[in-house]
């Protein structure tokens, strides 16, 4: 292992961990928040690729296609909660389980029906179609340096919506006790509107700006829904900072397992999880078991 | 008196119901083309695996996403020590096949159930990919493609039990028929024990249990082994009717499914689960059906278009369902036709 | 009144137990002693710390430094279920019990808890008559009997604080530790509790926390002030209400 | 940018010639004649895989129209069924095929761990089975089985021929780039083979979880490795993304491959695969009078031009034609079927193909280069290269 790769290296986990949290800071927070643990959140990921496709596609300009992926992630998740979830809080966990299966298949199947099966990918906007050399041997994508900053901006953002404002301190009240929600004195369905609304919209922009990165393809976001709830769970249940360190963690870990380890990669973040819930059952970053 | 347990019918009436279906079960086959019968036995280990995971999720109220690890071990053990060149006997596989898997259970429940919750799913979940990433990454189990295993040979006591070519599939159902009402009775009289009892205050009120003085980490650890051991059970069957592993029976897929079967079928009795296989693996023959239907002469063309459109579209009708049954259906399969109960359930008072 | 005779050995006892959360001391060097025959009352004001000695009792929290002793042998590493089967039995101070379960089968189960989790895989629930007389004995007891067969979530408030009772008696505990059993009832119900309580103290030690301080006094054999996690005080209740440190601190007004 | 083509994906019901209804009650041999030939179409209709499929259905189709609507004298029936790549029902839906329809040839599948599934049920009850795709080396070595032929490729095969030319180029050194399936490893050993066996030398294989398309952290360590050339093995999206990711990452090491590497792909390639060289059965700019026929047949029916898998697929009607002609249509005589399966000199718009003693397709690999969006055919690496078929026995 030589000092530039692995520095190379580390840009790709800082890269990769940096999108997880993106995936994982909205599901953390409608867990933590509104109770519900939604598999079909790397559905909505999934949904936010094909609209960044379908918009570019038909423009051919993916800088429309990321405010657009914004706010159809709000309009959704506002839907969602509006007309299925809300009916769902006061059920048992396993309906919720039941329910966003079935949503996971509806999903899928409307992509199917909308944009077909095939794999597409998503070009990369022209004035960023360049390669910035980073060690002798190997160039980095401007784009990839375009997807970090817009994550870490987001990132900031959510940072500050959480700690300074009303809702933010509800929302950090409710992660460890939900029933705070009802007690602090806004109306509880605006708060649940808008948590379900930013976290979808989290995903969606995810999906959106990775687009020319990954591709799009069916089931796309099965793989990454696993591996962000394995980043909720060791960041600690509803705390967005927990899920910020441990996103970068599993970024680390994956990419340089794959880099140094690959018999062992896929089994690593695993491992560091079942350790980890061992070790301090209720995450790194967690209020409540 | 009330210490029957709510997972058993209630009444005579019930009884009746579940030995007119296992009746129904049992001579289905006689009615049936061979691929049908096929398709029942995998309904049927569907249903083992199901069953076998509502002694966690219905009767103790643990949900884990590992459990279908252990049915996948389970077959891949029977690949082991089963090779295709050397088929061996059910009466060594299949206990030997619940020993490994109730092993693993064991030793993944030793460390995974001092978690409880979320945090529990998320632990059976990373150590069933661990065995799963075992049998994928690795050359021990054929790797990605899989591999294929001798059928165990269906015999006991020595005497070898076998069918000209073309009934052999009958075999097989009524093996898998009769494993899943053995599995029916044990777990009925295991729900009518003392230890029963204990399950369900635990799925009630945990805290409540070890403040009484109830030891429930090893009443989880029994549960945890027990349904692990049962799943083997099943898996074993797998390999048995299928003769073939393959990594993709080892993954958390697998879990999943078997928890929407026990969802669908409903998670307040020990039948739901089996309904709940039946239905779903009803489902995927039945959407072939409807793309017959909209061949017939008969069909206006705008409904014979919504026909196909869904016979096509397996998956859009099975959300479509599993939404409808969520919604409509909070008390799974098994609560329709059954007098509407209050939140409480005490019925049977 | 009754006098605490240092001669007997304690039935359970503390010494300088502690408990912190972070940098919150919430239980400071507590040594109690508590004796067959006796209800020893904890008192103090809110965040006092009752609650978390209880907690500590029961096993349910490990203290961070003390020991604590039943009937002379160590149980302060023993976890809540141990502690309960070895013979201290709590209730809670927010109602705790299966809701959807009848009382008697409410009751059954906690007389069942000492069968032991392997015999309990050979016994068959039908046939356990002997758990069945025993749980309707508490129930008894408990004065609960004419409501044994509903459903515990149906229990009104105050059933349900008679059930919590039964419960912790159907373990046939030598402490009972009580956590404000006469949260949120009324006056009438208050008094049948309180009989109750003498009743159970005179074949168990009975540790009580309650908030009604009219309440304590009336059926405190012993009591104990703790404020900020410690002791300020011990006796009866007329030593308490002269100590002038209770006084001061806490009592105020029953002087 | 690949194009779907939506109204092909029905899953319907297309006899060659309708059923004839029967008039008279015939006997014995008549009746099996009088029937339709049940075919059994095994492929993926959604998912990944699903233009494959297609393209595969549509070539089978083609040939039948071609020998106008019968084989060996029968009439033709598909029966169509969408295996969604799914391993773990394969099993069930290769019995929903040869139990539940009863189909007297069954042709597919794709995806090789589906085929795995296939391969067991169709040992087992002994249906006439073509391979159109699936290149898992195992099902023509010790698995092989005397009713199973396959008209595509090995793993082995195209990766061994890029060994081959590498090494007689003069390349010392290389490493092979796969994801961890069988498909990836099968043509990792192929390559090393091929590589080896001329005096190059293989250093390593790099893998990734299929079907992950994070290939950062593999490419930033290609660098460090050495080498004077990388082949890859991907396929579809995965194969897009690879080219694009390995182009952007700066490598100064070619990059080289198995056929699928630019099989399909180029659209979505565009500039980053330029030069790629690859070996495949197949490729652009192949010059014969089969070929130039064929596509434009297949554009004038599916409205696209053809590619590898079409050719696969029609090549598995042409195998079939050839030993149902050889029986005429009795495929009660196993005997005659399969040695004119067996020894079939078929002219294929690859070129001539046949049958190894594994019932592995024998056939030229290539030596292709992108260029100007094209897999342009270079050279002939291999003449009629078989692969080893080591272990079966049939």
């Amino acid at each position: 292992m030589s000092l530039p790769s692995f520095l190379a290296q580390s840009l790709n986990g800082l890269q990769y961990g940096l999108l997880l949290f993106l995936i994982s800071s909205g599901l953390t927070l409608i867990f933590g928040v509104l109770g519900v643990i939604n598999l079909a959140h790397g559905s909505l990921y999934m949904v936010g690729a094909y609209v960044a496709f379908v918009v570019a596609r038909a423009t051919g300009s993916l800088w429309l296609a990321l405010p657009v992926a914004v706010l159809s992630g709000i309009v959704l998740g506002s839907l969602l909660e509006r007309f299925l979830f809300r009916f769902f809080y006061k059920r048992e966990h396993l309906d919720q389980v039941l329910l966003t299966f079935a949503l996971i298949l509806l999903f899928e199947e409307g992509r199917s029906l909308s944009v077909g099966n095939d794999f597409y990918s998503v070009p990369i906007p022209q004035a960023l179609n360049f390669s910035i050399p980073i060690v002798e041997g190997f160039s980095y994508a401007a784009y990839r340096f375009v997807v970090i900053g817009v994550c870490l901006a987001l990132a900031a953002a959510l940072f500050l919506w959480i700690e300074r404002s009303k809702m933010g301190a509800i929302i950090r009240a409710a992660a460890e006790k939900p029933e705070m929600v009802d007690a602090l004195g806004i109306d509880p369905r605006r708060v649940h509107l808008t948590v379900f609304a930013v976290g979808t919209a989290l995903a969606l922009t995810a999906g959106a700006l990775n687009a020319p990165l990954s591709s799009v393809y069916p089931n796309m976001g099965d793989n990454l829904l696993i591996i962000s709830f394995v980043v909720v769970v060791i960041g600690g249940l509803g705390s967005v900072t927990g899920a910020f360190w441990s996103a970068l963690l599993i970024g680390m870990i994956d990419t340089m397992g794959k880099a140094y380890a690959p018999a062992v990669a896929g089994l690593a973040i695993y491992v560091l999880m079942a350790g980890v819930l061992l070790w301090r059952p209720s995450g790194l970053f967690g209020q409540r078991a | 008196m009330t210490s029957d347990t709510r997972l058993l019918p209630h009444s005579r009436n019930g009884w009746l119901m579940l030995t007119a279906g296992a009746v129904a079960l049992a001579i289905a086959p006689q009615f049936l083309p061979l691929y049908y019968v096929e398709l029942g036995t995998s309904a049927l280990i569907a249903a083992m695996l199901a069953l076998s995971m509502q002694v966690l999720v219905g009767a103790t109220g643990l949900v884990s996403l590992g459990h279908g690890a252990f049915y996948g071990l389970a077959a891949y053990t029977v690949y082991l020590v089963s090779p295709e060149s050397a088929a061996q006997p059910m009466w060594l596989t299949l206990p030997l096949a619940m020993a490994v898997a109730g092993l693993a259970a064991f030793l993944v429940g030793l460390l995974s159930i001092r978690t409880s919750g979320f945090f529990f799913l998320m632990v059976t979940l990373a150590f069933g990919q661990m065995i799963f990433f075992i049998f994928h990454d690795t050359k021990l189990g054929g790797g990605t493609d899989g591999a294929y295993l001798g059928k165990p040979l269906i015999s006991a006591f020595g005497a070898t039990f076998d069918l000209p070519r073309r009934q052999r599939p009958l075999g097989i159902y009524y093996v898998a028929l009769i494993q899943l009402m053995l599995m029916y009775a044990g777990l009925a009289l295991l729900l009518k024990t003392l230890f029963g009892r204990a399950l369900e205050g635990i799925k009630v009120n945990e805290h409540r249990m070890r403040a009484i003085g109830y030891d429930t980490y090893t009443i989880k650890l029994i549960a945890f082994t027990l349904a692990g051991s049962l799943a083997g059970a099943a898996g074993h069957m797998w390999a048995l009717h299928r003769g073939f592993v393959n990594p993709e029976i080892v993954g958390w897929h697998q879990s999943a499914e078997a928890l929407l079967m026990i969802l669908l079928g409903g998670l307040g009795s020990l039948h739901g689960p089996i309904l709940g296989a039946l239905a779903l693996t009803g489902l995927g023959e039945a959407t072939q059906v409807l793309t017959e239907v909209s061949k017939a002469p008969y069909v206006p063309e705008k409904i014979a278009a919504l026909l196909r459109l869904l016979g096509e579209r397996k998956l859009l009708v099975e959300g479509l369902v599993i939404l409808a049954v969520v919604i409509m259906l909070p008390r799974g399969l098994a609560g329709i036709g059954s007098k509407r109960l209050d939140k409480s359930g005490g019925g049977h008072a | 009144m009754h006098d605490p005779a240092a001669a007997r050995t304690p039935v359970l006892e503390t010494r300088d137990l502690s408990k912190n959360f972070g940098g919150l001391r919430a239980t400071r060097n507590v040594s109690l002693s508590l004796h067959r025959n006796e209800l020893h009352a904890i008192i103090g004001p809110n965040g006092a710390g009752k609650s978390t000695l209880v907690n500590l009792l029961a096993g349910e929290f490990r203290p961070s430094a003390g020991t604590i002793l039943l009937e002379g042998r160590d149980v302060t590493g023993l976890t809540n279920w141990r502690r309960t089967r070895a013979g201290i039995a709590r209730s809670f101070q927010r109602t705790n019990i299966f809701l959807p379960l009848s009382a008697r089968e409410n009751v059954r189960l906690a007389a069942q808890a000492k069968t032991g989790t392997l015999a309990s895989l050979r016994g068959r629930a039908a046939g356990a008559v002997s758990l069945v007389a025993a749980a309707d004995q508490a129930i008894e007891r408990a004065g609960l009997t004419g409501s044994r067969d509903r459903i515990a979530g149906e229990l009104s408030h105050g059933e349900q604080r008679q059930l919590e009772i039964a419960m912790t008696l159907a373990t046939e505990p030598g402490v009972l530790l009580l956590d404000e059993p006469l949260a949120g009832m009324g006056q009438e119900e208050g008094e049948r509790i309180a009989a109750l309580l003498k009743d159970l103290s005179r074949d168990h030690a009975v540790l009580l926390i309650e908030h009604d301080m009219d309440f304590v006094f009336k059926v405190a054999d012993i009591m104990t002030v703790l404020v900020e996690g410690a002791v300020l005080a011990t006796g009866t209740p007329q030593d308490v209400r002269r100590n002038a440190a209770v006084q001061a601190a806490y009592l105020g007004g029953h002087a | 940018m690949t194009k779907s083509n939506g109204a092909s994906r029905r899953i319907i019901l297309k006899g060659g010639a309708a059923l004839a209804a029967a008039s008279t009650v015939p006997t014995g041999w008549a009746i099996a004649q009088s029937k339709p030939l049940k075919v059994g179409l095994m492929l993926p209709y959604s998912g990944t895989f699903a233009q494959l499929g297609e393209n595969i259905t549509h070539a089978v189709e083609m040939y039948l129209a071609e020998k106008g609507g019968k084989l060996g004298g029968r009439d033709v029936q598909f029966i169509k069924l969408d295996d969604e790549s799914k391993p773990d029902l394969g099993p069930q839906n290769a019995e929903r095929l040869v139990k539940r329809d009863a189909v007297d040839v069954l042709i597919g599948t794709v995806h090789s761990g589906v085929q795995m599934g296939i391969h067991k049920v169709v040992k087992e009850s002994g249906t006439l089975t073509i391979m159109p795709n699936a290149g898992n080396v195992a099902l023509t070595r010790d698995l092989c089985a005397k009713n199973v032929f396959r008209t595509s490729f090995s793993n082995w095969q195209p990766a061994y021929a890029m060994g081959v030319h590498l090494a007689k180029k003069g390349v010392k050194k290389a490493s092979w780039i796969t994801w961890d399936y069988a498909a990836g490893t099968e043509s990792g050993q192929g390559f090393k083979e091929g590589l080896e066996a001329n005096g190059g030398q293989f250093v390593s294989l790099l893998t990734l979880k299929f079907p992950e398309t994070n290939f950062q952290p593999l490419l930033a360590q290609i660098q460090g490795l050495g080498v004077d050339a990388i082949g890859a093995f991907f396929a579809g999206g995965g194969a897009v993304q690879f080219v694009k990711d390995y182009a952007a990452a700066g490598i100064k090491v070619p990059l080289c491959g198995s056929g699928f590497l630019t099989e399909g792909t180029l659209g979505g390639q565009g500039a980053a695969a330029d030069g790629i060289e690859t070996a495949l059965h197949y490729g652009d700019g192949l010059e014969n009078a089969k070929n130039t026929a064929f596509r434009a047949a297949f554009k004038a029916k599916a409205g696209r031009e053809a590619d590898v898998y079409a050719v696969q697929g029609y090549d598995a009607a042409q195998l079939l034609a050839a030993g149902l002609e050889a029986v005429k249509g009795n495929l009660e005589d196993e005997k005659t079927l399969y040695k004119a399966m067996e020894s079939a000199k078929i002219d294929s718009p690859r070129g001539s193909i046949s049958m190894s003693p594994s019932h592995n397709v024998v056939q030229d690999i290539y030596l292709r280069k992108v260029t100007a969006g094209q897999n342009k055919v270079m050279s002939t690496i291999v003449t009629q290269l078989a692969d080893p078929g080591t272990g079966c026995k049939i």
